[in-house]
């Protein structure tokens, strides 16, 4: 087993994806010329191994998403990368009004079997191009939503994705594609809505995914040090949303915090929370807490940025209030 | 065209009206709600087109489509049905008018966010240049849809890619009640292909024979690898815009004028009594014909069940997740009230 | 002080702003010459009465509200109608990484005073075209949006709007345009950003808004028959979100059920239960309930659409199972 | 065109040449993040173009904003420091490279959506024409930008209500790595305006005084309210898509081939010496005062401080609402944690 990358990890999944099913084909913007395969680098060398399968479009999200839906429909199987997340706000009508609507309004008989593969992210690019949009994808009745915090997910999620028959919204991470860790040489697959336990513990719940998983990992050792003992959930897929785990672990806590990413108002947390506490009210010694982006549009300086997002630091911080309050 | 086809196109045209005209009069019996879009006056170009293009030639279509989907080879009373809501509607009523289908065929829809099916329909077109099978995509809209973002998306791309997709355009030269003067910097629709480069060619749309060769031509095109046609043809509307509109801006005496044009009047009078094609009895019996075969169809209709409510969550997703639960959650929201009472043992049925 | 529809409120509201201040325009689709003003008739008559300031426009929703943030940075007011909020998908970005975004992104160098009208709602009209966004607008920071339930507060809201710097959703109901109310005739403003109690009560809370603060309002008298007290808050406003009353009266009530008519997963009632449980913590004698729009893209016929949509009824269920419960 | 004039053209394409040699090199100083595009090779066409345009003529731009913003009077210090994200940056560090803005001479921005600011620009157009004030606005984007569905929305619209605005592309016949051939069904990207029945120019990009004249036309056209023009100015750019681009797919002989038709050589060379109106030691004096003057900046920008945190919930809301909590919200968060502590006591303070 060779620890890869995180975007090595994705670009494999395509690839045996590709071998596997001629059907499968990738299109977005600069995923071939540009920096010899994609702004991130994720589909470099497979419009060569490819010929044809592998092209790069005008920049009309729009029409990356529509143009998308209609060949799923009609027997291909598109990876339609838009280049980041923001730019999906481009294409929302297609996504929400098209690509989740098309199976349930015609009653079974179309199915759009897309990917659309997109990353998350922030690099001081200020409030147009440092966005998420997870909360809002995961509301979305037709969709389901997978956002890996590991290579080994990344991979194995891919793939169930592509040969899924429903449209993925599939995010990825900028702060994660250059992450490593373990992927096995054979094949295997990521079952879609499965969340799984990144660590156990006795002390407090933890439910995160995407970077903030990652980001949560990190807290938990430090918190380690301290004698806290963090059980911490992955929930990997978004939609459908898998909370037996979260469940199943705040029984035994009594106390949970979401960590995310987005913003707080109306995000995945609240859902998370409001769920958790109807499910699983007798047994909680404390609110349900939430740890999430402040709710400022992205500024570009360094400080600024910093002070807007969520880190390691900010959930050990919350895991520690919670621990010292008395409710 | 041998005689035969001529009289069908005119048994045709007058399927599609009559059909408008007992849904219309089923939407004011209460039997159809919501957007009723009529096509009165426009038949020439679904039946004019269509008869240019193969039977698995691929069509979308905005949502003015009950003509369409029966052309395609929908039958009526599965139309109707729809438009009523019930289950043995083309959808088993969960689109209604706005969203008819026959995949049979390739009718891929109806759709009714305006410009949203360009860019399908393109992509339908890219996946037939990729198997190469040599289907054609026809993709239907109105002209006030010709200034949204999606057109532009579309037709560079289906340009740039050369695929094989004819846009046609049913210039009645209103979007609802605003004239294309005042919605479209060009009223000459079909120029706006010129912006792409792209083949492009006007037509009266109330002549049935003259729409279907310049479909022809267009399918041709695109059959040849030699990529997209943009058509405009050109026709009014009868009625409103659909049922709800009151039509008050249109001009009275430009409404009487296009009547005059009528589709289906003048390739009777102009074409089938003209040449001999048909006596005005043979018409007569057409026209029995098919007022016979539309009853029919508000009578399946009338007779069709509702769809059962335990359908409900079926295909929101063609591939549920093993313990996927209603509602997108895998787990059970609380037992509280009918909302959620409602949803109970739907577990992994969607 | 007259009983006039919710319709006419609206109407009285934009004719007032038109006088008052000559750079307030109204731009929208079919708004002039359909229906002698507008899909819905909630302009009819204005364009006659103010030459050249109510205009039709091309169907691009993009363009509507691209350029309406345009005009409104540039010195006018506009009040850009979208005809039904489905099609606000299609302008997506322009509201997100627009509207929403100028002000502070440029530092406070531009301010945006529009106002985006546009009614939510269903009848038959099937799944792209019933649809409630309300939860997504209230999530982005940057914008106000407002969800009026009553013909008073519809024009004081409105008109609160169309004076205000900042870029407004104002959320319309089709299923209450019909609706009567007395609104006085003196100028009145409803400020931004405050609920209202609708009804006192002592036996259980019910937070919502717009239509389904209606049908909450009708679910209340029917309870009451039943000796059950219902008290009920209209939040009004969405963002930003008062929620003041609400735990005020949780505190009283130790019971709370959300009611709203879009999808339950991550909704603003996800949003208004994790507040709630967070700050109400130690008085909740019951988890916090939802009454929600079941999450299927809405279908046509009659009976399923009845099925997918929360009324009066189904928070009258809610309630009475929620005080019948043990906890 | 005076003398005077003609050396000021020069002096500004030098400005902004040097200007951009310099922030590229305090990238990789790390002195400024995120994304870094250069204008290198294009500097002609927004010299030529400001220069045929009014001091209070609006002004849209994409990304590429540096030039722009320093030609519409934002100092070179204010601009170098919001690249390095500083309090003293025309946004206060706010917006970085991408969004520059100088609203004394109604520059209204950068702007890094592609085709987002199409739609806005007309918006500002439309308002000057409701007030009649005679500004006319230029809206400046790159080729990549004229397929998304915005450029035909905007387009249609500013022909058919005859908006004062100039539609400018840069055309570096490049969108990222894509050439114009693979994004675009025409590469003559001043025909697009056929589909709206707008004027439009192809222009030499890299001739100044070309373009001064175009846009001096364009914005007469404007004025005269005989509505909008495209404009494409054609050039290529001597540096990657931005600092981030190893530029690994232009071929090295075009990139050449097109440093030798470098404007601001091409305009010493052809018309300040031929002509004999500057020396070359009147031009290298104007260098040396050009980089001096770039110098000066980017020492202010080093010395200048990062914005302060506690303006960070500032302007979210111009009105915030009288007991407007951060976030939206107007209960207070619980406070837990470093996350909801450092929005602590900002109430009030949008
Ligand atoms: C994106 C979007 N905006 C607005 C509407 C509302 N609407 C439905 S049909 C229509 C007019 C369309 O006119 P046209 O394209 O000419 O087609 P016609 O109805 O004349 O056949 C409008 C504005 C919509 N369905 N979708
Ligand atoms: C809607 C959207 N899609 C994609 C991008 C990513 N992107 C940034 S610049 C660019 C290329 C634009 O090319 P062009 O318009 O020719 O301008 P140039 O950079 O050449 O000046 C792309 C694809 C974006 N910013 N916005
Ligand atoms: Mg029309
Ligand atoms: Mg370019």
């Amino acid at each position: 087993m060779a620890e890869i990358t995180y975007r090595e990890a994705l670009k494999r999944a395509m690839r045996e994806e590709m071998q596997h099913d001629p059907n499968v084909v990738i299109w977005g913007e600069d995923i071939v010329a540009y920096n010899n395969g994609g702004a991130y680098g994720v589909t470099q060398g497979l419009a060569k191994e490819f010929a044809g399968r592998v092209r790069d479009v005008p920049i009309s999200e729009e029409a990356i998403i529509g143009l998308g839906v209609g060949a799923a429909m009609n027997g291909m199987r598109p990876i339609c990368e838009i280049m980041t997340v923001n730019f999906t706000l481009v294409a929302w009508d297609q996504i929400v009004n098209h690509a989740a609507k098309q199976s349930h309004m015609f009653n079974g008989l179309l199915k759009v079997p897309m990917v659309i593969r997109t990353p998350n992210g922030h690099g001081r690019t200020a409030s147009t191009h440092s966005q998420n949009f997870d909360s809002w994808f995961a509301s979305i009745p037709g969709l389901k939503v997978i956002a890996p915090s590991t290579p080994y997910d990344a991979k194995g999620l891919l793939k169930s994705a592509i040969r899924d028959n429903d449209p993925v919204i599939f995010l990825e991470h900028l702060q994660l594609y250059g992450t490593k860790g373990e992927v096995p040489d054979e094949e295997y697959f990521v079952p879609i809505g499965e969340s799984v336990y990144r660590r156990r513990g006795a002390d407090v719940t933890v439910v995160s995914w995407g970077r903030m998983a990652f980001e949560s990992n990190k807290a938990a050792n430090m918190l380690a040090q301290d004698g806290i003992d963090v059980e911490l959930i992955d929930l990997r897929t978004l939609r459908p949303l898998d909370l037996t785990l979260a469940l199943e672990s705040i029984k035994k806590t009594n106390r949970a915090i979401v960590v995310e990413e987005g913003w707080r108002s109306v995000g995945l947390g609240a859902e998370i929370a409001a769920s958790l506490q109807e499910q699983a009210f007798d047994y909680l010694d404390a609110p349900i807490a939430r740890v999430a982006g402040l709710e400022v549009p992205m500024p570009y300086a360094k400080n600024l940025e910093r002070a807007t997002l969520p880190f390691a630091d900010d959930v050990v911080a919350a895991v520690k209030a919670m621990m010292q309050k008395q409710y | 065209m041998d005689n035969q086809s001529l009289i069908s196109l005119y048994r045709k045209m007058l399927l599609v009206r009559v059909f408008e005209d007992k849904s219309a009069e089923m939407y004011t019996k209460a039997r159809i709600a919501g957007f009723l879009h009529l096509t009165n006056g426009q038949e020439a170009i679904a039946v004019g087109a269509m008869s240019a293009l193969n039977a698995d030639d691929d069509l979308f279509t905005h949502y003015r489509d009950h003509g369409y989907a029966i052309l395609k080879g929908a039958s009526p009373e599965s139309v109707m049905a729809e438009l009523f809501g019930r289950a043995t509607g083309t959808t088993g009523g969960r689109g209604g008018s706005m969203h008819l289908i026959h995949m049979d065929t390739n009718y891929w829809g109806g759709y009714a966010i305006v410009g949203g099916h360009l860019t399908l329909a393109s992509g339908v077109a890219a996946a037939n240049q990729f198997h190469g099978n040599g289907r054609v995509v026809t993709c239907v809209m109105g002209d006030g849809s010709t200034n949204i973002g999606t057109f532009h998306a579309a037709l560079n791309w289906a340009q740039l890619w050369k695929l094989p997709i004819i846009f046609l355009v049913e210039n009645n030269q209103f979007a609802m009640g605003t004239t294309i003067r005042n919605h479209s910097a060009l009223p000459d629709v079909y120029r706006k292909a010129d912006g792409y480069g792209m083949a492009a060619e006007q037509v009266d749309g109330n002549d049935v024979l003259a729409v279907h060769d310049v479909i022809a031509r267009a399918a041709a095109r695109g059959r040849a690898g030699e990529g997209p046609t943009l058509v405009e043809a050109v026709t009014y509307r009868h009625r409103g815009h659909s049922m709800a509109d009151p039509d008050v801006q249109r001009d009275k005496a430009e409404i009487a004028d296009w009547k005059k044009r009528d589709p289906i009047h003048r390739f009777a009078n102009e074409v089938l009594l003209k040449r001999g094609i048909a006596s005005p009895q043979d018409l007569e019996e057409i026209s029995a014909e098919v007022e016979a075969r539309v009853d029919k169809a508000a009578e399946f209709a009338e007779n069709s069940p509702e769809p059962a409510l335990d359908t409900l969550y079926k295909h929101i997703y063609m591939e549920p997740v093993s313990n996927m639960q209603v509602g997108g959650s895998l787990i059970r929201p609380p037992q509280i009230g009918a909302r959620v009472a409602s949803s109970e043992g739907e577990n992994g049925r969607q």
